[in-house]
């Protein structure tokens, strides 16, 4: 009983630092049906840029996280209108992973260049720091706090995506960009807007998953099959979605590594093939075809 | 017809050697016509001749390689598809493209053009079948539930330049009715590219036939519609008594 | 004659909404026959369910005798059983004569055919040819699909499907798109369609359903309203009410 | 009525369709083109043929996913399960029992094909992002299988000691790699011309379908993951063959060789060269693996902002890759021609 | 004439940071050395191998021979690229010092490989034999599941229990784990009073420390040691306070206090602005070098490259990390192993030496198959 209730509770930790680092590749995969393989990358440079903020220029924990997001986000939006801006559409996704692949490769051999190819590390806060207890369990309290983060960040999205018509928009623009503009869509605003939302959270979970997916120049590429297998599991493009495929990926793989440690990745992957099964188009239906 | 003489309700369209294609291949091959404000205009031809790209290139979806078009005055041929339906061009195109991955009443929302949510009532009024399924997919309809949701979401802007494309194809004659009705009713300019001869010759005040990217006549509906030779030559077509 | 598609208490509902309600009806060899019905009614349901496309939630299909209401909807195809789709759905970067040719090589069964030519595939180019005839392609049989105007690629569709030898051929709006003017053209090629199979038309063109149909099926919120010879149903007040309005004659 | 048909012949002749006539006739000449500049670098770069050869047994692994991506519309970073299977087979067979290079080609190809057709069927009723998921795990399992089977592999430390027989009883693979290369260009040779053969079967015409629309290929009649799993059967074959010719001509087998990375790197090579075009996957490779051979051996630092910004320019000037490029030269040639 | 070293490393890509290591201690000794031996210029050529990926490997070192005409080859950071050139330097008879790859098995596979660094046998039996003097009873390992992880567990299986421990849990984390809270619960619930753990330097170490830290084992008391790689001197600064006490053994410290050492350190900061990436590959490399250059003078110009290992067989010489000698049997270096923990050194984390355990030669070779 208390081994299942560790294997939760670690589960859903995991489970939520997974999701707060993949939600953005959710968002522009799924909304903007972007096969966004550089969303490590955006991630890794506000993780980078959160660690020199808090590290170099002394600034506290909560400034350098904005700061990260901020300066993340401005970077990006020139990348969104020379680059992006002429892959959308679906009939590009070959060229959007070539594009993204190759701006992938670029970020990380500048990153290299200009940080060293060393570990880099975010300060945390006194308050972050230590554990908290949750009955027979003590979890970092840093996790605690990305928990709260990813909630946060969960019923936002949900908001803004379902409830707005900025939601609305944008998933008309993205459904038929042409006939969204014949409509008076703006679309191209909107798509930089998006685009702008799904790299700052990119960013924001570069910054808070730092104390799990450390940073290094190759962040960039080493884990985004897991961001994939996130998104893919819940559906691309929902936010719940990413949220439960998060989750149940953080569960299934806790439990895998204590049960049976020596197949833990085995494990992992076995039930991802088995939830795909089950589920073909994600937890959520996703809404990229 | 209902446009009061001197009325200054906006809506005149002027299009003038309008010359456009996919790419570099050329479709139309300088078309000039105008529709004064409140004005109706059908826009007539075979299959293939380029009504659809002639309404196409007027909101922005195609290669345009000469030529101008002006709304009230205004030069629309620079602008971008969205700035030209904020300038009060709406659009029903032939293929519907209703946003599929939405609902029913959001595919509405796109059209509002920033009226309120309440107005929405006035399509389901218009279409109660609509009504019924503004729950469901888009994607979900059937065809002729995506033709009316297609034209309830243009009208919902309350364009000033309606431009429909083949709206009653896939609809029941009923159903035709109401729209053609409802249509009559609008105090709009609006251009129709129509298969049911009939019921556009006798909608419209005035007709433009196209072939092969070029205007090849154009007058007066009513005269069109008794004169059985122009019919058959540029449409082929002899219609019903 | 034979009885080709038997269809029994058909029903099919999404979630709550009832979309097909105890449908019945039987096509014979020589059927002309044309459903009709109000928008949303349940015409392109029915045809789904029947093709297999989605299954039903009651009811039994026969087709040719055989129980088909599980088979999958290739099997049904292959068994004879074809539709064409209210709208053109064709592979967009293959040319015209390509789709009519993988049309009739899958008809044949000769698609897993690894090592094998297309060209040199025998009788192929012959039929193929009749068939580009027949719709007016021929000069576009080179021409990728996706630059054809719509009305072809309507006449594409019907091709399509008669290049599958139906038994029973189901039309979804064929003419919807294609001009008054080019729509004798299909009308054309259903004459020429051998007697012994059974043709059922969903069309909204009343001049057309009239020049078609000998007999008229008319649906309306998923239930069978009433059905007749095309007189019958012109004057049949009902029919007026729900679908056809005040306008349209018979002729 | 007047004819439509003349009317629309016009329409049709002035969009008709001349990338594909020209695809033809491209791809007609490109096998043989391909076979003798092969010819032509054993000569011209004697010195090299150790990455000439990894370029020949590379290009067939990318072919492999040509076959599945560009004519079956398959999405997958998992082809290197198939490859890895198919080198780890050929270098099992090779150290325990026999060790002919054309017994160990069989092998491999026999392993990668039937992995493939048993994974194939598993997975290929999903499409997009989640069956490329399913592809990528499929591949860290079979990974993940050959680290753990450490007996027969070798497990991370790679399956050492594979020592092929001479070509035919004659041909030793010596250091200087020419037996090593002429074999893999060789096989090359086969596996394009056969590949082309397939792609241009009822069976190729089929696929295309099912990669554009696979609902209407079942409203002919056919079934779309039957075809599917077929190609990915046919195209496992190819990918377990490069992989057992590496193993013979690099005589070891590294988890890598199973790998995503390895995967991901396929599939940037193909869109390089351009999808769909069977010879765009030799280019592709050649190109990738030249270019980073050549900015590694200068700057091993950075040659990957190189290969990037690479990636970058050939998306936005050279859309359908390098191969679309050379199309377009060729018909902007043939236009002039016709014009003067 | 030319003598060309050919030297396959890293220098791009994820483990970039250990070519760098090589070529700046390439670099140092040829400062420090000179260029030339006798007649002969020493050159180095750099080929770049990014991942493991033997086939690679080989190629790139068949082109080394075949078009650069090395007369040694020298790098090799994973074990499959190292063994991957063994037909290669038998038929060319050309002697491969290997910098890093630790496999004991690989020394094995041909005559001519001689290797500078260490091999997990050889810095976990001593590890095993302090837990044990040290009256602990019950411990656990936890290795990452890849070949050099399983030697560690089954090096420190094999001691421990020879010396009168119990090991009650043997985990092999998958080498991409990112979260490690599993593990240490169950680490925690295993009842052990230590942990071996070994993972190969790089970012899932940082997440190991941390965890150890944040999961409550340091305070619950669970004592913890491991091969050096955990504490590798360029990953502390990331590490930061998580790593102070982390008790390791290995063979060299950035901090090892001995003359040579400073010169070396002394060196590097002249050289490369400062001694931050200075780590055990560094070692590795630079005293490779060191036997590259003995093989040469041994030759007297001429490079035969069974000889040349021949003569270097039995060789001791004082290095940066203490005393080496080759074992003229494995031709592996047998070493000092240090006992370290992690300090703050005016400020900076280093691994400060507690205690040395001199001659500690490679007892995994010729133990597996
Ligand atoms: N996307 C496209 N790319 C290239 N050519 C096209 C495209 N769409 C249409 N065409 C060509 O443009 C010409 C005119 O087409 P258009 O759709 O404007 O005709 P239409 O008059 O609307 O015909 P219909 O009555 O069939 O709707 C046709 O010859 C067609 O082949
Ligand atoms: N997948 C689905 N989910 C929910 N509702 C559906 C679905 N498919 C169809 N419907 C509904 O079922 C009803 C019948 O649709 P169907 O397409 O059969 O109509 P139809 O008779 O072909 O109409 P039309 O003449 O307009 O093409 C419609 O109201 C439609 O909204
Ligand atoms: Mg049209
Ligand atoms: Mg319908």
């Amino acid at each position: 009983m208390e081994t299942m209730f560790g294997i939760a509770v670690d589960g859903v930790a995991y489970g939520m630092i997974l999701f707060i680092i993949s939600v953005g590749l959710s968002v522009t995969l799924g909304l903007m049906r972007v096969v966004n393989l550089a969303h490590g990358a955006f991630a890794m440079v506000g993780g980078y840029v959160a660690s020199y903020a808090a590290q170099t220029a002394g600034l506290p924990y909560g400034v350098a996280l904005v700061v990260a997001v901020a300066l993340t986000v401005l970077a990006a939006l020139p990348l969104e209108r020379l680059l992006y801006r002429r892959i959308y559409g679906s009939a590009n996704e070959l060229a959007q992973v070539l594009l993204t692949i190759g701006l992938t490769f670029v970020i990380v051999a500048g990153i290299n260049y200009l940080f060293g190819p060393t570990l880099k590390r975010i300060p945390l806060p006194e308050l972050l720091t230590g554990t908290v207890e949750l009955g027979p369990k003590a979890i970092p309290t840093h996790r605690a706090f990305v928990i709260g983060a990813g909630a946060a960040t969960l019923l936002g999205l949900w908001w803004l995506l379902e409830r707005t018509d900025f939601g609305i928009r944008l998933r008309a623009a993205v459904d038929d960009p042409a006939m969204a503009a014949a409509l008076g869509i703006r679309t191209e605003r909107l798509y930089l807007a998006t685009f702008a939302l799904g790299t700052g959270l990119a960013a924001l979970g570069g910054v808070l998953g730092a104390e799990l997916l450390p940073l290094e120049p190759y962040y960039a590429i080493r884990y985004i099959v897991l961001f994939l297998a996130v998104v893919a599991v819940g559906g691309a493009g929902s936010i719940f979605g990413s949220a439960a495929a998060a989750l149940a990926l953080g569960i299934v793989d806790t439990a895998g590594k204590y049960l049976i440690p020596n197949f833990g990745e085995f494990f992992f992957y076995a039930a991802l093939i088995l939830i795909l099964f089950r589920w073909p188009h994600g937890f959520f239906k996703g809404r990229a075809a | 017809m209902p446009t009061d003489p001197g009325g200054k309700s906006p809506g005149s369209l002027e299009v003038a050697d309008l010359r456009a294609g996919y790419g570099k291949t050329l479709i139309l091959d300088g078309i000039s016509f105008s529709v004064p404000a409140g004005g109706r205009l059908a826009l007539l031809g075979r299959n293939g001749v380029g009504k659809t790209t002639t309404l196409a290139t007027l909101v922005g979806q195609t290669t345009r390689h000469g030529g101008g078009i002006r709304l009230d005055g205004v030069e629309l041929g620079g602008m971008s598809s969205s700035a030209r339906a904020a300038a009060g061009l709406g659009y029903v195109p032939q293929t519907r493209d209703i946003f599929k991955s939405l609902t029913v009443e959001e595919n509405l929302v796109t059209g509002l053009k920033g009226r309120p949510r309440c107005a929405l009532e006035e399509a389901y009024t218009l279409f109660p079948r609509l009504g019924e399924r503004r729950r469901n997919g888009g994607g979900d309809l059937s065809g002729g539930e995506q033709q009316m949701l297609s034209v309830a979401r243009a009208l919902l802007g309350k364009p000033t330049v309606l431009l429909l494309d083949e709206p009653l194809e896939g609809l029941a004659p009923v159903i035709c009715d109401t729209l053609m009705a409802a249509l009559s009713g609008l105090d709009m300019t609006v251009v129709l590219v129509e298969q049911q001869v009939d019921r556009a010759l006798e909608f419209a005040d005035r007709v433009v036939f196209l072939d092969r990217g070029r205007v090849v006549h154009a007058g007066p509906a009513a005269q069109a519609r008794t004169d059985t030779a122009l019919l058959e030559r540029h449409l082929g077509v002899v219609l019903a008594a | 004659m034979t009885a080709l598609l038997e269809v029994e208490g058909l029903s099919k509902n999404f979630g709550g909404l009832q979309v097909a309600s105890d449908l019945s009806m039987t096509l014979k060899a020589g059927d002309r026959c044309a459903l009709i019905g109000p928008n949303g009614a349940g015409k392109t349901t029915f045809v789904n369910l029947v093709t297999g496309v989605i299954p039903p939630s009651a009811g039994t299909i026969r087709l040719d005798g055989r129980d088909v209401t599980r088979l999958p909807a290739a099997e049904r195809v292959r068994l004879g059983l074809i539709r064409s789709f209210q709208v053109a759905r064709l592979f967009k970067s293959m040319t015209v004569r390509e789709h009519l040719e993988l049309a009739v090589l899958q008809r044949d069964r000769r698609t897993f055919r690894l090592f094998a030519t297309v060209a040199r595939t025998a009788g192929l180019a012959d039929e193929v040819a009749e068939l580009l005839g027949s719709m007016g392609l021929t000069p576009v049989a080179h021409t990728a699909v996706g630059s054809l105007a719509y009305g072809q690629q309507r006449l594409l569709e019907i091709a399509l499907a008669l290049a599958m030898k139906p038994k029973v051929l189901i039309l979804d709006e064929p003419a919807a798109g294609v001009p008054h003017s080019e729509s004798q053209r299909i009308l054309d090629a259903i004459d020429r369609l051998p007697e012994d199979l059974a043709v059922l038309m969903i069309e909204h063109d009343m001049d057309l359903v009239f020049r078609f149909a000998r007999t008229i099926v008319v649906l309306a919120q998923g239930r069978l309203l009433c059905s007749g010879t095309a007189k019958e149903i012109a004057a049949d007040p009902r029919v007026r009410e729900v679908y056809l309005g005040s306008r349209t004659n018979a002729h | 009525m007047t004819s439509v048909a003349e009317r629309d012949g016009k329409g049709g002749a002035m969009t008709g369709h001349p990338p594909l006539a020209a695809r033809r006739e491209l791809d007609w000449i490109g096998i043989p083109l391909i076979a003798a500049a092969g010819l032509a670098a054993y000569w011209l770069l004697p010195d090299d043929l150790a990455l000439l050869t990894r370029i020949a047994a590379s290009a067939l692994f990318v072919l492999s996913l040509d076959l599945v991506l560009g004519y079956g519309g398959i999405a997958t970073l998992g082809q290197a399960a198939m490859f890895g299977t198919g080198a780890y087979a050929a270098g099992i067979v090779a150290v325990n029992w026999n060790n002919d290079p054309f017994a160990m080609l069989a092998v491999g190809g026999l392993a990668g094909g039937l992995l493939a057709l048993v994974t194939g069927a598993l997975i290929l009723h999903a499409r997009g992002l989640t069956l490329l998921m399913l592809t990528i795990a499929v591949g860290q399992i079979v990974q993940e299988v050959a680290n753990k089977a450490r007996d027969w592999t070798g497990g991370s430390d790679g399956l050492s000691g594979i020592d092929p027989a001479p070509v035919l009883g004659m041909f030793r693979f010596d250091m200087f790699g020419h037996t090593s290369y002429l074999f893999a260009l060789a096989v090359l040779v086969v596996g394009l011309v056969v590949a082309r053969r397939i792609v241009r079967s009822p069976f190729g015409l089929a696929c295309r379908g099912v990669k554009e629309d696979p609902l209407r290929i079942s409203a002919i009649g056919g079934s779309p993951k039957a075809y599917l799993v077929v190609l990915y059967a046919v195209a496992g074959v190819f990918a377990g063959v490069a992989g057992a010719l590496t193993a013979v001509t690099s005589g070891i087998v590294g988890l890598d060789s199973t790998g995503f990375s390895w995967s991901a790197e396929a599939l940037v090579m193909l869109v390089l060269g351009g999808t769909g075009r069977l010879y765009g996957a030799v280019i592709g490779t050649a190109a990738f693996m030249g270019v980073h051979h050549v900015l590694a051996a200068n700057d091993p630092y950075h040659w990957m902002a190189f290969i990037g910004l690479f990636l970058i320019g050939i998306v936005l000037f050279l859309p359908g890759g390098i191969v679309s490029g050379v199309e377009r030269l060729g018909r902007l040639r043939r236009g002039k021609e016709g014009g003067a | 004439a030319t003598i060309k070293v050919g030297v396959v490393a890293p220098f791009s890509g994820p483990y970039g940071v250990v070519g760098k290591t090589f070529r700046e201690a390439i670099e140092i000794y040829q400062a420090e050395h000179g260029k030339t031996i006798g007649n002969d210029t020493v050159e180095f050529i750099y080929k770049d191998l990014d991942q493991a990926n033997p086939a690679q490997s080989k190629a790139l070192s068949q082109e080394l021979i075949v078009k650069e005409k090395v007369s040694f080859l020298a790098g090799y950071f994973f074990t499959p690229d190292a063994l991957a050139v063994a037909p290669l330097i038998d038929e060319a008879n050309i002697p491969c010092v290997i910098f890093n790859a630790a496999t004991s098995a690989i020394t094995e596979k041909s005559p001519r490989y001689v290797r500078t660094s260490f091999t997990l046998w050889q810095n976990t039996v001593p590890l095993a034999e302090y837990m044990a003097k040290q009256g602990i009873r019950k411990a656990v390992s936890a290795v990452s599941d890849y070949g050099p992880g399983i030697d560690g567990e089954t090096a420190f299986k094999t001691t421990f229990e020879k010396h009168g421990g119990t090991v009650v849990d043997t985990i092999r984390m998958p080498m991409k784990s990112t979260d490690f809270a599993p593990f240490m619960q169950r680490i925690k619930d295993s009842g052990a009073e230590a942990v071996y753990a070994f993972l190969p330097a790089g970012p899932p170490t940082l997440a190991f420390a941390k965890a150890f830290n944040d999961t409550g084992l340091k305070a619950a008391g669970i004592k913890f040691f491991g091969p050096g790689d955990l504490t590798q001197e360029p990953d502390l600064p990331a590490l930061g306070d998580a790593a102070l006490g982390i008790t390791t053994f290995f063979n060299y410290s950035r901090a090892h206090d001995s003359a040579k050492n400073k010169a070396f350190l002394a060196k590097h900061q002249e050289m490369f602005g400062s001694t931050d990436t200075v780590t055990f590959s560094s070692v590795g490399a630079y005293d490779g070098v060191h036997v590259i250059y003995q093989m040469i003078r041994n030759g007297g110009g001429k490079i035969d490259g069974a000889k040349a290992v021949d003569s270097v067989k039995g060789m001791s010489w004082e290095s940066p990390r203490g005393p080496l000698t080759i074992d003229p049997d494995s031709r592996h270096v047998t070493q000092t192993i240090y006992l370290r923990t992690v300090e703050k050194v005016d400020g900076k984390l280093e691994n400060v030496e507690k205690e040395a355990f001199p001659n500690q030669p490679d007892y995994g070779y010729k133990l597996g198959k």
